[in-house]
């Protein structure tokens, strides 16, 4: 079990792919500007992710150490290719919304990453459930950041919902009088709104650790006494 | 790594072609494998990526004209239209044809303002067969978020009657030649102050745009469809 | 005239000259001890000649030079060594080294004292002359003199310009001693082929600048000539002096004598024609008292005299809460006043809060390019402030760190109120400490990989030795074995005879460590057990000492 | 479906055999970066890296099997040096190898020397010299102080003296900044 | 422990920053006049802005507030903030400006001297993207009944039509650029309302003020004529030469230098020490690069007064540009740099 | 003529890669630490990515677009990257030692850089032809190095400020980015003029 918890604390928080590793910036940057943008991107990678983590430890028996990235980079750009006509056939809006970031998925440094060091080297399971925990580190940043641009920038959650779910109505937060601040939404938002996300979570670390630390003074301490 | 390295000098050429081999048929067999799997994929999707296509075109054209306007399979009945400076339009485009009860209904085409404020501002139009504009939208532009933008309704704040709604149902008679201009320059229409000149440019490239329907209406409706047309007039 | 060049930057702070340079030379009188430090010039510590009890007379030498860089130590006043001990230096680090303790005896019994005539020695023996008289640089470095005086060269600057603010004492020496200035300079001059010596005087010093002159009327052969300079700090460095009287710059990494050029100080042209001409060494100079003093003024003092001697002379303040030694541009604070005078001391300024405040906060640079102005080198202060700060060191040397003279003409002008050159001293000295760890880093891994190649050596030919061996007397060979073995506990001869490598050797020690007496004796029978073995290393040990 | 998998095919085979043929005919050897990392580390050769001195942790650095904060006489400075040398993030010194310790030599008591010669076999530079039952002596500018020869001592002979601070190995110290507020701890 | 020097000349960060505050004053008595004092409320509004801000982040970073909130460098930032922003702007468009500027801009590189960036810069940057419509409402020449314009600042009722008007640059692009109107240069200078003699009307006095300051501040040796003059001389050149090329398109030197933020930026923003070159040559290169860019945006780009832009962009190229101007080292001249 | 030298200026300014098309992040944030790696990795990526735009439009035209098989291109262009890259890599070494050690340790990088594959998708969707394409991507490449090339400058000087301890490192270096490329939307419409 702890095996499982540790592979998600890693994808979720310490080896968390954007925050800790600083890959996969440019889809997460490029389609944040709303929550359900993020969001949806997000969900593709996870999907293409834990596709490819399952189907390379499946198959790393068979592969070459000597031409292992070219495999890779195939059994990816094949599962991305397949997600991209799902898109296209099903959420179409949302396909032209995030235009080239789909594609893009495949040189997106962690999936890569993820199957070289994880998937060629344990079993399918355990793998795949890695892709989705990294995929799922990915979203919750995303989405996160989508939501906050999506908020400073236009007051509103959810805009273009209705892509997804036909009918459904994006929430106003803000009064309709806020006058919106733009640049949340455009890329020099994006830059300063995931440096302040950066900052945050180093805050919480640097947290973490002092009271850690604390608890441990406590604990010499009391032992001492 | 690799165990048996032979040193990099003198590599022994026939393990170096044994290996290549070796590799080359495992890339193939993956190869062969994952491009059926995206043929497969892209097989099963087609029709529906088709009818998705379809579907959005059709939406597109029910903006300015909505279907119970016409009976015909408008997508299909389509001319070929050669780039036409009087649209704005650099590429040739499609125009549609909308009939009802076989009789021309309105004609649905594209066209393009050029002196947007960030550049080309694309719209779509239905013009109907009485010389009304049926309505004008922005397919795309580039004007600035949240002060130019508003010329898309999509962008517009004012969600009950969009800033680009007053043209529907429009004609050269009831607002003359010379007043279809924003009302800062003397026209009819309105304008978003502080950002005239989006407004400005959607407006004199429908104008344009209508103008250039009303002369050529009678020529394009008599066109089989799929047919090429020629500005021969001018 | 003599065509004038300008130097870009420097700084003009108030001059402060008048308050010590009315009064005449006094003789500072005897100090009951004096601390003579054997460490004088900037390359190094003089051989200790002397012992504690030995008399010695004025002028005798008590330490003798090392090496060709190093210089001569002397007896300042005839007396008895007390001691030869530690004592703090007058040196920012307050370090001690050694000192001679000498008690003088009132008598200032000279040694025998023998003139040379400068027009018929040659050069050798001049120059051997001022390093016996143990003369170095006397405007601040304290570099050997004979050293600097080897080269051929062109052209003589005499640096009689004393730039620093308050500081008076060679102001003093030209007005007063004009006369052997000036053969000082012919002296080295002649020594050293100049063709012309030029002497460079800040132009506030009209009196010092008159004396010479008025010397310098039967200057023959060489010619000389009395050249007033801007008063603009730091016009008495020597790369500006330089420049200023002959238009050369001389880059860092260059000597003078590359150009054609050298350069010394007055007072170090007056001890060597006192050396020359009256055979007397260097062991005493000129010392300003200025700042806060009741009467402030220039002292001729005994090196080695203690600082807390000779202050009393110029009534300092009770206000006074730091004595600098040196001018307030460049000088540092002595760190004890039990320290010494040495012959570098040209000055020793008494600070009070009221005369000299206290630094005010320092606030971070905002790269106002003041610094950059004021800098006599053209560097870029600020540049090498910001990555000496964040110890970014490669990058201050990309800059030219070490072009700077810390001069502190960035510092006086900085508004942020920036200790600029306490930043660039920080960098030097940890950019040479590194240099130092990386050259003793690279020896050590020469050696380590000399011992590697050795071991790898002698595993091999033991190993061919002993599959000889094998071969012949399979039998034997075990025997031998087990007669080594016997007596010792864990290790195996053989093994240890090709070489084990060293942290498995540490571990074998360490696992048997509980009991010593045992531990004793297992490695005195493993120590005879393997005596060839042993006597191998030891020869293989000193025929690497060679090699490396 | 049939030309997607021809084409594809063709490319595979193409790519797939230049690939292999590359992989074993331009096998790169030998890594300048060993020697790269190996001058940055100290060569104290103490081997509390764990790896029996600095070239072999500068191998293990190399091949990626080691973390690059393993040698304490190197101290947080050599760690961010290799960091800017791989392009890896610094970290600070693992406590587990030991600590950081001021630059000192061994010493060998003369007196109670018995001439044993482990310490000899033990310096990993022949910074020691001396025969069998003679006393031996540490030659201090060759030491690196890297305590090897400390536990083989049968008699405990040998002791680590930090080298004092000379005028010419004395350091100015950092400027302090007088700009810390005059406020009781704010937080730890 | 402190070394030398012992002796330190009378200067301060902060007689620096109260020194170019003052040289402010001209301008501001000229933008006034023609403007009325709404200005003077916007400047208020940032200075408190910016000094309450600044105090907060330096509480945050522990750093000793008194001594850095006197230094007067907010002060400057907010400053400029305000004479960058219109007159009318609403009061949240300055204060968020100002924030920006202070806390983001400032504060998160460190507080004064470290910050890369213009932090005046950044914030009208920030704002005229968020805000374009905003940002360029100015109020008619000798409109400078205060009343009007203190309800535009704190109400949040924007219908000013009688109030506003197009700065003379966004009006002269808004004609130059509607193909229909066929207008000519001069045609426009000589009619359009916020023209005057030689910029823009009233513009021109302010920039005349600035002017007057930016020469006191070089006779004061804050700043060196590097700056300003390789700004004005290229924009002089540049717009000189392509309106002699084709007047009906590019308006002249003139009307360039004496309108918007040229005067002001070419002696206050682009002289900003920290976030500008500091060797020579770099300084003629980085304010003739903020010159060329200013022109190049205000002549084709989408937003009306390319100043702020333009000197963000230079900005940028800070590091790279002092790096390869370095003088030559005494002693080092006619020598490739770098160590032997 | 006129309108090449638009599309180039356009790919490095008005949409810069890095700054307004938000491509080639990773290595953005990852070797711009110092200059001089800044410029290696640029000069890596323009030489790629030149390349992989010249290919990339042949093979589109010439051998997807012709069978109807759009749906390969992500596979092939970037399996034809990979292979320029390796390819790239190995005639240097042979041909050009001293290049390679330059280029060498970037171009194994480059093949995560994704802008090496959206550049070359751009191009189809802007219907640029061979030589357009080629110029997109020099141009591109260009604008990837300009920004980084900057960002190594003030990162270089970043490294001595007193930036707040949470912000050290990456979180600045976002907010720089970020202000960068605000400074980048000065070029908005400047592309209008063609
Ligand atoms: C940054 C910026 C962006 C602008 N964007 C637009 C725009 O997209 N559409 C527009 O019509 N005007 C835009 N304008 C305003 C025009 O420059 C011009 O002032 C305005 O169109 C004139 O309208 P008015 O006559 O109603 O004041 C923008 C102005 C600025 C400063
Ligand atoms: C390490 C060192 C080595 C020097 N070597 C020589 C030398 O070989 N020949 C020489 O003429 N001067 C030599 N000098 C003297 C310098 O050129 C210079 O004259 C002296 O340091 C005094 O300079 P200052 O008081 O301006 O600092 C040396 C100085 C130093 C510090
Ligand atoms: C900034 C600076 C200022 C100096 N000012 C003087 C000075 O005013 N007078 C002087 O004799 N030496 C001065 N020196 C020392 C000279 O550079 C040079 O070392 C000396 O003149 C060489 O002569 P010496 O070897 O006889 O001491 C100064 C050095 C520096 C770095
Ligand atoms: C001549 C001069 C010009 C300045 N210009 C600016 C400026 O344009 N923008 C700004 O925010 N601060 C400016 N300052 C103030 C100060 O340098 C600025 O707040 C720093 O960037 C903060 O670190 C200026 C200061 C001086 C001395
Ligand atoms: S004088 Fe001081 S504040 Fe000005 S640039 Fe130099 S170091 Fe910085
Ligand atoms: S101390 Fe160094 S940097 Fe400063 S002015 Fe003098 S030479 Fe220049
Ligand atoms: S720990 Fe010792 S052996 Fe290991 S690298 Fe450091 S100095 Fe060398
Ligand atoms: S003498 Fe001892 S401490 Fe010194 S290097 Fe040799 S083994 Fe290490
Ligand atoms: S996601 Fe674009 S380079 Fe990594």
């Amino acid at each position: 079990m702890s095996i499982y918890r540790e592979i998600s604390h890693n994808g979720l928080w310490k080896q968390n792919a954007i925050l800790a590793q600083l890959l996969g910036l440019c889809p997460l940057l490029a389609v944040s500007s709303t929550m359900v943008n993020a969001v949806s991107l997000g969900l593709a990678t996870i999907l293409v992710m834990g596709l490819s983590n399952f189907a390379v430890s499946l198959l790393r028996g068979f592969i070459p150490y000597e031409i292992r990235i070219p495999v890779f980079i195939l059994i990816i750009a094949a599962l991305v290719t397949i997600v991209d006509l799902l898109f296209n056939a099903f959420l179409h809006d949302l396909y032209l919304v995030l235009g080239i970031f789909i594609p893009l998925i495949v040189t997106n440094c962690i999936v890569l990453a993820r199957v070289e060091a994880f998937a060629a080297k344990n079993s399918a399971g355990l793998a795949t459930f890695d892709g989705v925990m990294m995929g799922v580190g990915f979203v919750w940043v995303i989405g996160l950041l989508g939501a906050i641009r999506e908020f400073i920038g236009q007051g509103t959650l959810l805009s273009g919902i209705d892509m997804i779910f036909p009918g459904m109505q994006a929430i106003q937060v803000l009064p309709e009088s806020y006058p919106g601040f733009l640049i949340a939404i455009l890329p020099p938002g994006a830059f300063l709104v995931l440096g302040l996300m950066i900052a945050g979570r180093n805050w919480l670390e640097y947290r973490a650790n002092e009271r850690a630390k604390a608890r441990l003074l406590a604990q010499q301490q009391a032992a001492g006494a | 790594m690799q165990d048996a390295a032979p040193s990099p000098a003198t590599p022994p050429a026939g393990g170096a072609l044994r290996v290549s081999a070796r590799t080359a048929l495992i890339l193939l067999a993956f190869t062969l494998v994952f491009t059926g799997l995206m043929a497969t994929a892209y097989n099963i999707t087609r029709p529906q990526i088709e009818a998705t296509m379809l579907e959005a075109k059709r939406r597109l054209i029910g903006e300015v004209l909505p279907a119970a306007a016409y009976d015909n399979d408008l997508l299909a009945d389509a001319v070929e239209l050669p780039p036409s400076p009087a649209l704005g339009l650099a590429e040739p485009t499609r125009l549609y044809r909308a009939r009802k009860d076989g009789q021309p209904a309105a004609l649905v085409f594209e066209a393009a303002a050029p002196d947007g404020y960030s550049g080309q501002i694309g719209l779509i139009l239905a013009v109907q067969a009485d010389g009304r504009l049926a309505a004008v939208r922005v397919t795309s532009h580039r004007e600035t978020p949240g002060l130019g933008d508003y010329i898309d309704p999509k962008k517009d704040k004012n969600k009950a009657s969009p800033w680009i709604a007053q043209f529907a149902g429009r004609n050269f008679s009831d607002t003359p030649r010379e007043k279809w201009k924003v009302k800062k320059d003397g026209g009819a229409f309105d304008q978003h102050v502080g950002a005239t000149i989006s407004a400005r440019a959607v407006t004199k490239a429908t104008s344009r745009a209508l103008d250039w329907a009303l002369a050529h209406a009678d020529a394009l409706y008599a066109l089989p469809a799929g047919a090429r047309y020629e500005e021969s007039t001018k | 005239m003599l065509e004038l060049f300008r130097f870009k930057g420097g700084v003009k702070p108030a001059s402060h000259k008048q308050e010590s340079s009315g009064a005449a030379i006094q003789a500072a009188p005897l100090p009951p001890l004096l601390v003579v430090p054997f460490r004088q010039s900037a390359t190094g510590a003089a051989a200790i000649q002397v012992q504690a009890g030995d008399t010695v007379l004025k002028g005798q030498v008590i330490g003798t030079a090392e090496g060709p860089f190093g210089t001569v130590v002397h007896a300042p006043t005839s007396g008895t060594v007390r001691a030869i001990e530690a004592r703090p230096l007058p040196h920012p680090s307050g370090l001690a080294a050694p000192c001679a303790i000498i008690e003088p005896d009132g008598e200032e019994r000279w040694i025998e004292r023998t003139s040379l005539d400068p027009f018929t020695a040659d050069a050798a023996t001049l120059r051997e002359r001022i390093r016996d008289a143990g003369i170095v640089g006397l405007g601040g470095a304290a570099f050997p003199s004979h050293v600097k005086a080897r080269a051929a060269i062109e052209t003589l600057v005499i640096n009689g310009a004393e730039c620093e603010p308050w500081i008076t004492c060679d102001d003093r020496l030209m007005r007063e001693r004009a006369a052997d200035v000036v053969a000082g300079a012919r002296i080295l001059g002649r020594l050293m082929g100049a063709k012309r010596i030029l002497f460079g005087i800040e132009d506030n010093k009209p009196e010092a600048a008159d004396a010479l002159r008025a010397v310098l009327t039967e200057c023959e052969g060489a010619s000389c000539q009395v050249v007033a300079v801007p008063t603009l700090y730091p016009a008495g460095g020597e790369k500006q002096l330089i420049r200023v009287l002959t238009g050369i710059e001389i880059p860092y990494g260059k000597l003078g004598p590359d150009f054609g050029v050298q350069c010394f100080n007055v007072g170090t042209a007056y001890a060597v024609a006192r050396a020359v001409l009256h055979g007397e060494p260097l062991v005493s100079r000129i010392v300003t008292l200025a700042g806060n003093y009741g009467q402030p003024g220039n002292f001729e003092v005994l090196i080695g005299t203690p600082m807390d001697a000779l202050l009393p002379l110029g009534q300092p303040g009770v206000d006074t809460d730091r004595i600098v030694m040196g001018g307030p541009m460049m000088g540092f604070p002595v760190p004890d006043l039990g320290v010494p005078v040495v012959k570098a001391t040209n000055c020793l300024l008494a600070m009070s809060p009221a005369l000299f405040p206290p630094p005010p906060p320092e606030m971070p640079c905002i790269r106002c390019g003041a610094c950059t102005r004021a800098c006599p080198m053209v560097l870029q202060p600020h540049e090498l402030y910001w990555y000496s700060k964040s110890k970014n060191f490669g990058k201050s040397q990309e800059y030219h760190l070490f072009d700077c003279i810390e001069c502190g003409c960035c510092a006086f002008v900085c508004p942020s109120r920036i200790p600029l050159v306490d930043y660039y001293r920080f960098a030097k000295s940890e950019i040479r400490a590194r240099e130092r760890e990386k050259a003793a880093a690279d020896t050590a891994r020469d050696r380590y990989e000399f011992r590697q190649f050795r071991e790898e050596r002698e595993k091999a030919e033991k190993a061919a030795r002993l599959a000889a061996k094998a071969a012949e007397t399979k039998a034997k060979l075990a025997q031998e074995e087990a007669a080594k073995s016997a007596d010792a506990a864990s290790a195996e001869p053989v093994k240890v005879g090709a070489g084990e490598t060293a942290p498995q050797a540490g571990k074998a020690g360490t696992s048997s460590a509980p009991d010593k007496a045992a531990l004793i004796a297992a490695a005195q029978a493993r120590a005879a057990a393997k005596k060839a073995a042993a006597a191998e290393a030891a020869d293989a040990a000193p025929s690497k000492e060679e090699n490396a | 479906m049939l030309t997607a998998i021809l084409v594809m095919a063709l490319g595979a085979v193409l790519l797939g055999a230049a690939l292999g043929f590359a992989a074993v005919k331009f096998k790169v050897e030998g890594d300048p970066l060993v020697e790269k990392i190996d001058a940055i580390l100290p060569q104290t050769q103490c081997g509390q890296c764990g790896y029996p001195g600095c070239k072999p942790y500068a191998e293990a650095i190399a091949k990626g099997e080691a973390e690059i904060n393993c040698c304490p006489p190197g101290g947080d400075d050599g760690v961010r040096k290799l960091a800017d040398l791989l392009g890896r993030e610094f970290k600070p010194l693992s406590g587990e190898h030991g600590i950081e310790k001021p630059k000192s030599v061994a010493f060998i008591d003369e007196q109670a020397c018995i001439g044993c010669t482990l310490c000899i076999q033990a310096c990993p530079v022949d910074a020691i010299v001396g025969a069998a039952k003679q006393m031996h002596t540490i030659i201090a500018a060759q030491c690196t102080g890297c305590e090897l020869c400390l536990p083989p001592c049968p008699v405990n002979c040998i002791s680590m003296n930090t080298l004092p601070e000379t005028i010419d190995t004395w350091k100015w110290k950092y400027p302090q900044i007088p700009l810390v507020p005059i406020k009781a701890a704010p937080h730890a | 422990m402190h070394t030398s020097p012992h002796v330190l000349q009378p200067a301060s960060v902060r007689s620096v920053m109260f020194r170019v505050l003052l040289a402010l004053i001209p301008g501001i008595a000229a933008y006034v006049w023609f403007f009325g004092a709404a200005i003077l409320v916007q400047l208020a509004l940032a200075s408190v802005t910016a000094l309450a801000a600044e105090a907060l982040m330096l509480r945050l970073r522990d750093k000793p507030v008194m001594l850095f909130l006197t230094d007067g460098s907010a002060l400057v930032t907010a400053w400029l903030v305000a004479l960058t922003f219109p007159p009318i702007a609403p009061w949240w468009l300055t204060v968020t400006g100002v924030l920006i500027a202070i806390i983001v801009v400032k504060h998160l590189y460190g507080g004064l001297g470290q910050n890369p960036f213009n932090p005046a810069m950044v914030a009208f940057c920030t704002m005229i993207v968020a805000y374009p419509q905003l940002m360029s409402q100015w109020p008619r020449a000798e409109f400078n009944a205060l009343g009007p314009m203190l309800h535009a600042i704190f109400s949040g009722d924007r219908q000013l039509d009688a109030l506003v008007m197009a700065t003379p640059l966004d009006a002269l692009r808004t004609v130059l650029r509607d193909p229909e109107q066929r207008a000519t240069i001069a045609g426009i200078l000589g009619s359009h309302a916020s023209f005057g003699n030689i910029g823009g009307r009233g513009w021109e006095w302010i920039a005349a003020g600035y002017l007057l300051g930016g020469l006191w501040l070089i006779q004061q040796r804050i700043i060196t004529w590097h700056v300003p003059v390789a700004f004005l001389v290229t924009l002089m050149v540049i717009a000189t030469g392509f309106s002699m090329a084709n007047p009906e398109r590019f308006v002249g030197a003139n009307f360039h230098l004496f309108t918007g933020g040229a005067m002001l930026g070419a002696f206050f923003i682009a002289t900003d020490p920290v976030s500008g070159c500091t060797t020579p040559l770099g300084k003629l290169i980085f304010a003739a690069g903020a010159a060329l860019l200013t022109w190049i945006i205000r002549s084709f780009g989408a937003y009306p007064d390319g100043m702020a832009f333009a000197i963000l962009l230079m900005n940028l190229l800070v590091p790279l540009i002092d790096m390869n101007t370095q003088p030559k080292v005494f002693g080092h001249s006619g020598k490739p740099r770098g160590k032997e | 003529m006129t309108s090449y030298l638009f599309i180039v200026l356009g790919a490095v300014l008005v949409n810069n890669v890095v700054f307004v098309r938000i491509l080639g992040l990773c290595p953005f944030m990852g070797v711009s630490k110092k200059l001089e790696t800044a410029i290696g990795m640029g000069a890596a990526t323009t030489f790629v990515l030149t390349l992989a735009c010249g290919t990339s439009y042949i093979i589109d035209s010439w051998l997807l677009a012709p069978n109807d098989l759009l749906y390969l291109r992500t596979l092939s262009f970037i399996v034809t990257i990979a292979a320029i890259v390796q390819l790239t890599e190995l005639v240097i070494q042979k041909t050009s030692p001293l290049l390679h050690q330059v280029l060498g340790i970037y171009l194994p990088l480059i093949t995560t850089n994704c802008a090496v594959l959206g550049i070359p998708l751009l191009n189809i969707g802007l219907k640029h032809n061979f030589v357009e394409s080629m110029l997109f991507g020099a141009g591109s490449a260009l604008g990837f190095t300009l920004a980084l090339v900057m960002f190594a400058g003030i990162r270089e000087r970043l490294e001595g400020a007193d930036v707040p301890v949470h912000f050290r490192g990456t979180a600045i270096a976002m907010v720089t980015a970020g202000i960068m490329s605000l400074a980048f939307m000065g070029f908005a419409g400047l592309d209008k003029y063609k």
